[in-house]
């Protein structure tokens, strides 16, 4: 269990990476070499890190005597388990509940607990800081959810790493990027090992920081900085919600330490409600923004300035998901503050479903190839908001974990199409690319089919566990949140397959010759797409594989991930699979595929036809008119959503959030200037200004009295004596 | 008599003696003023030593007597050379610590 | 009691106004003049106070030696003798005004803090021998002091006063 | 703490060392340029030595007792006594100001500005050196007094005669306004020496700043402690600058030779805060619980203030002051909640908006001797131009707008946070709201900050500069510069340096505003 206790190694490395990277890497490894520094530490890191995910695994298979907790069904005696739960969650010695764990942990709803409740391997390092007497320690809080989150950053910042090596070949700043991807990755990892509040905040505005860097990395250009500055401001607008969520918890439990606040709540569920409502209203403002939930999304499809891996590492794998595993990390504040288990709607779910859905909205009418996934992005992030907040936690960092490679995977493919048609990201310009870049292609689609939810690929399996999640709830089901869900389904497929359409069918639109992209940048493409295909068997459910006998793997991600220590006092459970709702979710995958392909393909293979045959053209209004099914689609259906609705949400996007932003943004700047100009240098300047005046003036007239001549100053002498004396006399 | 009969008549003799000083543009008449603000001072300085019966105040009274002197020898020497380089004595004239 | 504050009466009435005169005119003969009326007008009232030898000290020295000082002053500087000299300054007014106030705020004062105090008559009386005893012995240093000061002076004033 | 040999004067040659090379440097003919900085610079290392030998015997385990404390008659006539001690609350404001001073002179070796004489500049240096190092360590008022405005004559001068073009009216400014609080300050230190009581009402007529800490104002009424405290707030509170008294703040900064911004803002204006802390609180708790909450008020209008004034800059420099006036604010936000996390982090706040404002202005100096103008629409590309530059002028903003792991981050959140919870009974909604209004400050923080870093140094270079050739940073910059980097990483990544060395101190003065709270 040495890496678990030692985790801090993990994002030091990283850290070293960026110190070595950036101030030796041009003078002593090479400007153009200091990619192996950075490739180096990720390795290690993820050697690092595979390592810890091992021991974790091991420690929850064969649980050391000290990481057990003894559990009560929360279902039954409620009453009467408040007494032993305080001493026990410490982690009392049950050396004799080895094992046993597992019998009591509430498997009422099938697919429940079936090992004991292990608690994470938390390790504090020193007195970081003090305060008040108290001295509050950094340290590392490794569990389930930490490695797999560790695995995730690694794996994908080792891959971006080894393709950037080719993707920014020859960047006037190359060192700075690969020092900046270094510092990411240890800000990244840094975050999700966070041990106390405090940590969470540092790791959060670090990979803000990051990404601000990066996404200005090419600074030269007005709307790179500009967008940089964007993500920046509407991140700092969401960290005043962290902020003061953060103080709130404080304020209500007077500790900073993740473990104790979650055990505190996870024990006593129902106290400090108030608190945490407000707490997590607080703090999902920060989700909006890190995560790019509505309304404070618009900076992320921005933010697609940046070089694409950092998309594909930070704005789509890692960083954005930040506001998701924060919630996660904390998620007995939200499950109490937003009364997850009873309600049928709340504020998480709704931001989620919502987000969302205009992100899939959204993606229909951009021509950027990097905004659709960008939006797309923002979609599946809503998803995965909407799965916690109706209760599905297993489902939502499933999901995390699944999307994770399939979108990064998208976003290299976008990256390394760009990178062969001469640095556009316009689908305009694009088309036909399949033949040129066939493993491009290949990837993108298996990809594509992931995240549209096509079984048996990894999306299939974390979406269907979020529309479960939401149709059965806790308590209560989640009907406005699976319908959301159902309609992102189907639009997710559909606006992937345009994509794929406008870029690698048809006919090459751009100018030059588009080639495929070195093995350096295909190899990270098939290594993700092949988790894209296999991700989802870590979590599988136990029907699936109960016929090939291996229904002991089932649930690995729940079983290893899901911090059950915290969340079992709270009574979350676990829905039963279904195969009806995960025939309905692929059902809705397939049509929104099968409408787009019948609209697109179809279309230009009558093109292609009539161009072909003058008879057939002749034919073609008949078969045009046969067609009327292309003038629903395209008029009625497609151009309904993509024209007005999409051309209204994106409208609105633009309009009214993003205008908001800046009006905000401007209208401070005017009240500045106009505070300025009248209170500051009007006002209380001018008083000043005037009193200096009247001393001046008055000074002036006194200077008269500095004649020189010796009978004045004689006269003031005497004078002045006189008073005094009057003075004098008066007051004695 | 009374004691302020003397007291009040040095007063008047002081401020005379300032106004002087501070009026007068004459060099010479300014140092006359001065004798007058002393000679004040002389009067207080005896009617003392009368009132307190010692014989110190008579003392005083000389060293001044005698201090004025001095100063007024010093004193017109001084505007004897004012005049011998400005041709003037009036004070009004000279100004130089004009600030 | 009655001889004395007449003679008191007449003497001070001397005294202030060839004061006031010698402030007031024009011609600086004349105000030499008032000034030895002054002087003299106090040396009278010296002995009234039983003070001889300052009295004869300042017959002397003042009326004798500083009033020659002043007229060769005069004189050397030229000083126009007729009466048609401006000899006071135009900011008179405030001088006059801080004349009164210090006067003013001096016999308001005096009258507060002595009220109606007798002056001690039959204290004793200090003839020159005594006055002589008591600058010998226990002044002999401010004595010594002032002499070499007047020879500082005397020096000084040479030193001044060369043509060269 | 026994106080022997060496350690009996330690303290007095750390603030005297530089006045004694100042009187040296005034020795040396001005033809021996070279000598004279070198005796200069000397001095101040010496000093910064001792202050280092002071750190390293400073006995943290009682930080919160004064230590090397020398008490010596001194004016007998108004019981003023010669006492000088350190302990957690002092000694890292004391180290802060013997760092920045020898820095400063480093950076003026061959920066003099107009109209050079570097004679009389390192002479006002050196004097302004012994003033801050004074105020710091004095405890007693009259002491404490006389260092204070000690400060106030060189500092005036190095604005006036080696400031920018509006140099005399932006010193008058200062010092008037300066003079004005000290006048109302040194009336509140008499009322303090003439009403002051033991507990058993026995007056005590004593300026000893230890005595009246512990008796905490029980002989003053409350009213009386109102207005005397109402008295040191302008006193203190220009200095710091508080809203609405900041205005000679921007012009002072604006005016002022670039070193002198540089000690201005690290050190300076800490002695308004430092004030506030060490006399104004401890002396009299009932009047600071009574004004607490409009302290508080005017600091959180100062957040938004200076930051909305900061937007409105078309002047890097004055930009950079007006910031100022917003992390003063949350500084002074710490102070008034009264509370150990407040003031702990008031503290924090005060070494870390030293170190890193007295960075950018630093930068703004080197930018303004290279571009001669700091208007921002002129500037641009400076990472193109001088990249090095470019870098540290992105690293201190990222530092001045609060961003953990660098050192500005602890002082703003601990006093965000300390205002959820006020101390002595302080009302928590009206502290609420505040804390809001300042996490909302915090935003605008970033934005005029990324606004002015965007405007400068990304993009290209402007056509007026684009063909000049821009030095990078130079050697003498980077010594002087490397400490506040250093420092700024250093405190932001282990900042117990520093809490862990004020908090005793700091627990000691709130629990007796606790307690007389709770006496109430």
């Amino acid at each position: 269990m040495w890496m678990l206790e030692n985790a801090f190694v993990i994002p030091l490395i990283p850290a070293i990476s960026f110190v070595v990277i950036l101030f030796f890497g041009k003078r002593y490894i090479g400007a153009d070499r200091v990619h192996i520094v950075g490739i180096t530490a990720l390795g290690l890191v993820w050697v690092l890190s595979a390592v810890a995910a091992f021991q974790w695994t091991q420690r929850v298979e064969n649980p050391p005597p000290d990481a057990i907790v003894q559990v009560h069904d929360h279902g039954d005696d409620h009453g009467d388990d408040h007494g032993d739960d305080h001493g026990d969650d410490h982690g009392d010695d049950h050396g004799d509940d080895h094992g046993v764990g597992s019998g009591h942990a509430g498997d009422g709803h099938g697919g429940g607990h079936s090992s004991p409740l292990i608690r994470p391997v938390i390790s504090t390092f020193s007195d970081w800081w003090s305060n008040a007497g108290v001295n509050f320690a950094v340290g590392t809080f490794v569990d389930g959810q930490t490695v797999l989150l560790l695995m995730v950053v690694a794996s994908i910042s080792l891959l971006v790493h080894i393709y950037s090596t080719e993707y920014v070949k020859g960047d006037r700043r190359y060192v700075h990027y690969y020092a900046f991807l270094s510092l990411f990755t240890a800000a990244m990892l840094f975050f999700v090992m966070a041990q106390n509040i405090i940590q969470l905040i540092v790791g959060w505005e670090l990979v803000g920081v990051c990404s601000f860097a990066l996404i200005g990395h090419w600074w030269e250009d007005k709307p790179n900085t500009d967008a940089a500055l964007k993500a920046f401001l509407t991140n700092r607008v969401g960290d005043v919600g962290l902020l003061v969520g953060m103080i709130v918890l404080w304020g209500t439990f007077k500790t900073f330490d993740i473990d104790v606040i979650n055990t505190m709540i996870s024990t006593n569920p129902g106290a400090h409600h108030l608190a945490l409502l407000v707490a997590a209203c607080c703090l999902m403002a920060a989700v909006a923004s890190k995560s790019g939930q509505f309304p404070l999304h618009t900076w992320l499809p921005d933010a697609m300035a940046g070089p694409t891996p950092v998309s594909a590492l930070i704005h789509a794998a890692t960083m954005v998901v930040a506001g998701v595993y924060m919630i996660a990390r904390l998620y007995p504040v939200f499950y109490e503050g937003f009364s997850i288990g009873t309600s049928s709607i709340n504020l998480m779910a709704f931001i989620g479903g919502f987000t969302a859905l205009i992100g899939a909205g959204l993606a229909f009418a951009q021509w950027d190839i990097k905004k659709v996934l960008a939006y797309s992005t923002v979609s599946q992030l809503g998803y995965m908001v909407m799965a916690l907040g109706v209760g599905a936690w297993t489902a939502a960092i499933f999901h995390l974990f699944t999307h994770a490679f399939f979108k990064a995977c998208l976003f290299l493919g976008a990256g390394s199409v760009s990178h062969a048609a001469h640095h556009t990201f316009d689908m305009r310009k694009m088309g036909g690319l399949r033949k040129d870049m066939p493993h491009t292609y290949r990837t993108f689609v298996i990809s594509s089919l992931a995240l549209a939810g096509i079984f048996p690929f990894a999306g299939f399996w974390s979406k269907d566990e979020i529309l479960l999640g939401s149709l059965v709830g806790q308590q209560n089901g989640y009907p406005l949140m699976l319908i959301f869900g159902c309609a992102v389904a189907l639009m997710t497929a559909a606006y992937m397959t345009r994509v794929i359409w406008y870029t690698f069918h048809g006919e090459f639109r751009g100018h030059g010759h588009p080639h495929e992209s070195p093995k350096v940048m295909t190899v990270p493409l098939w290594i993700l797409a092949g988790m894209a295909v296999l991700a989802g068997a870590f979590n599988l459910p136990g029907p699936v594989l109960e016929p090939i006998g291996l229904e002991g793997l089932a649930h690995r991600i729940q079983t290893y991930a899901e911090p059950s220590v915290y969340l079992n006092g709270l009574g979350l459970s676990h829905p039963d699979p279904s195969l009806t709702m995960a025939l309905v979710g692929l059902a809705l995958a397939v049509s929104g595929i099968l409408i787009t392909y019948l609209y697109y393909w179809r279309r230009i293979g009558l093109h292609g036809l009539t161009e072909r045959n003058r008879y057939a053209r002749r034919g073609y209004t008949i078969l045009e008119n046969k067609y009327y099914l292309d003038h629903l689609y395209n008029d009625v259906i497609v151009e309904t959503v993509k024209r007005p609705v999409a051309k209204w949400a994106n409208r609105f996007n633009q309009n009214v959030i993003d205008r908001t932003v800046n009006t905000a943004g401007e209208t401070a700047r005017d009240v500045g200037r106009w505070v300025y100009k009248w209170i500051d240098q009007g006002a209380i300047d001018g008083s000043v200004n005037a009193a200096a005046r009247g001393a001046d003036s008055s000074g002036e007239g006194l200077r008269s009295i500095q004649s020189g001549k010796v009978q004045n100053y004689g006269q003031l002498l005497f004078g002045a004596a006189a008073v005094l004396a009057i003075v004098f006399v008066i007051v004695v | 008599m009374l004691l302020n009969q003397f007291l009040i008549l040095g007063a008047v003799l002081f401020a005379v003696g300032v106004y002087g000083v501070l009026a007068r543009k004459n060099g010479v008449m300014v140092l006359m003023s001065i004798e007058l603000m002393l000679n004040a001072v002389n009067i207080n300085l005896v009617v003392f030593g009368v009132q307190h019966g010692v014989v110190s105040g008579q003392v005083f009274a000389l060293f001044v007597i005698a201090v004025a002197a001095a100063e007024v020898g010093v004193g017109l020497a001084i505007v004897l050379l004012l005049y011998r380089n400005r041709t003037s004595i009036d004070v009004e004239d000279f100004d130089l610590m004009r600030g | 009691m009655v001889a004395q504050n007449i003679f008191f009466g007449i003497l001070s009435a001397i005294v202030i106004v060839s004061a006031l005169r010698m402030v007031t005119t024009r011609n600086i003969v004349h105000a030499a003049l008032y000034l030895v009326a002054v002087l003299a007008g106090l040396g009278a009232l010296y002995v009234l106070l039983t003070a001889e030898f300052v009295a004869t000290t300042q017959v002397l020295v003042y009326i004798g030696a500083v009033m020659v000082l002043f007229l060769f002053g005069i004189m050397l500087t030229k000083a126009p003798l007729g009466n048609e000299m401006e000899m006071t300054g135009k900011q008179w007014p405030l001088a006059a005004l801080v004349a009164a106030l210090l006067g003013g705020v001096t016999i308001y004062s005096l009258l507060n803090g002595f009220g109606s105090d007798r002056l001690v008559t039959d204290g004793p009386v200090y003839r020159t021998a005594d006055v002589s005893d008591e600058v010998f012995s226990t002044y002999i240093i401010p004595f010594e002091a002032v002499s070499v000061l007047l020879l500082a002076a005397l020096i000084g004033a040479i030193v001044l006063a060369r043509k060269d | 703490m026994e106080v022997t040999g060496f350690d009996t004067w330690v303290l007095s040659l750390a603030v005297f060392l530089p006045l004694v090379g100042a009187l040296i440097v005034m020795l040396i003919p001005k033809a021996y340029e070279t000598e004279l900085k070198l005796v200069a610079l000397g001095s101040s290392l010496i000093a910064l030595v001792v202050g280092a030998y002071i750190a390293i015997q400073f006995d943290y385990g009682a930080a919160g007792e004064l230590q090397f404390v020398v008490d010596k008659g001194w004016i007998d006539v108004i019981n003023s006594r010669y006492i000088v001690g350190l302990d957690g609350l002092s000694l890292p404001l004391l180290l802060l100001s013997l760092v920045v001073v020898p820095l400063c002179l480093i950076y003026s070796w061959n920066h003099i500005p107009d109209p050079g004489n570097p004679k009389a500049f390192f002479v006002l240096l050196l004097i302004l050196s012994t003033g801050m190092n004074g105020s710091f360590v004095s405890q007693d008022m009259i002491l404490f007094f006389v260092f204070f405005e000690v400060v106030l004559l060189p500092m005036y001068f190095l604005i006036g005669v080696w400031g920018g073009e509006d140099r005399r009216y932006a010193s008058l400014k200062f010092f008037l306004y300066t003079l004005f609080g000290s006048a109302l300050m040194i009336i509140s230190f008499l009322a303090l020496f003439f009403l002051s009581k033991d507990a058993s009402g026995q007056l005590l007529q004593t300026f000893d700043m230890r005595v009246l800490t512990d008796v905490a104002g029980v002989g003053i009424i409350k009213s009386t402690q109102v207005w005397i405290f109402a008295g040191l707030f302008m006193g203190f509170g220009i200095k710091v600058p508080m809203f609405p008294f900041h205005t000679w703040l921007p012009d002072a900064h604006t005016q002022a030779p670039t070193v002198g911004s540089v000690i201005l803002a690290a050190v300076l204006l800490k002695l308004g805060t430092y004030g506030f802390i060490r006399i104004a609180i401890p002396f009299l708790p009932e009047g600071a619980i009574a004004w607490a909450p409009w302290i508080g008020l005017l600091a959180v209008i100062g957040i938004i203030y200076g930051a909305l004034g900061c937007l409105a800059q078309k002047d890097m420099k004055r930009l950079i002051a007006f910031s100022s006036v917003a992390h003063m604010g949350f500084v002074m936000l710490g102070i008034a909640t009264l509370t150990d996390f407040g003031i702990n982090a008031a503290v924090f706040g005060m070494v870390a908006h030293g170190l890193i404002t007295g960075m950018l202005f630093f930068v703004a100096g080197s930018i303004k001797e290279r571009y001669h103008t700091l208007e921002i629409a002129r500037l641009g590309g400076l990472l193109k131009s001088a990249p090095r530059m470019g870098w540290i002028l992105g690293f201190a903003s990222m530092a001045s707008l609060g961003l953990p792991g660098l050192a500005g981050f602890w002082g703003e959140f601990p006093a965000i946070l300390s205002a959820y919870n006020p101390g002595a009974g302080l009302s928590e909604e009206v502290f609420r709201v505040y804390m809001v209004i300042a996490a909302i400050g915090t935003v605008l923080a970033a934005g005029y900050l990324l606004w002015l870093y965007q405007r400068t140094a990304f993009g290209e270079p402007t056509e007026e500069f684009a063909e000049q050739k821009i030095a990078d940073v130079n050697r003498d910059e980077w010594i002087a510069w490397m400490p506040f980097l250093i420092g700024i990483v250093l405190f932001g990544v282990w900042p117990n340096l520093i809490f862990n060395v004020t908090d005793d101190v700091v627990s000691g003065i709130t629990a007796s505003v606790e307690a007389i709270a709770a006496g109430n």
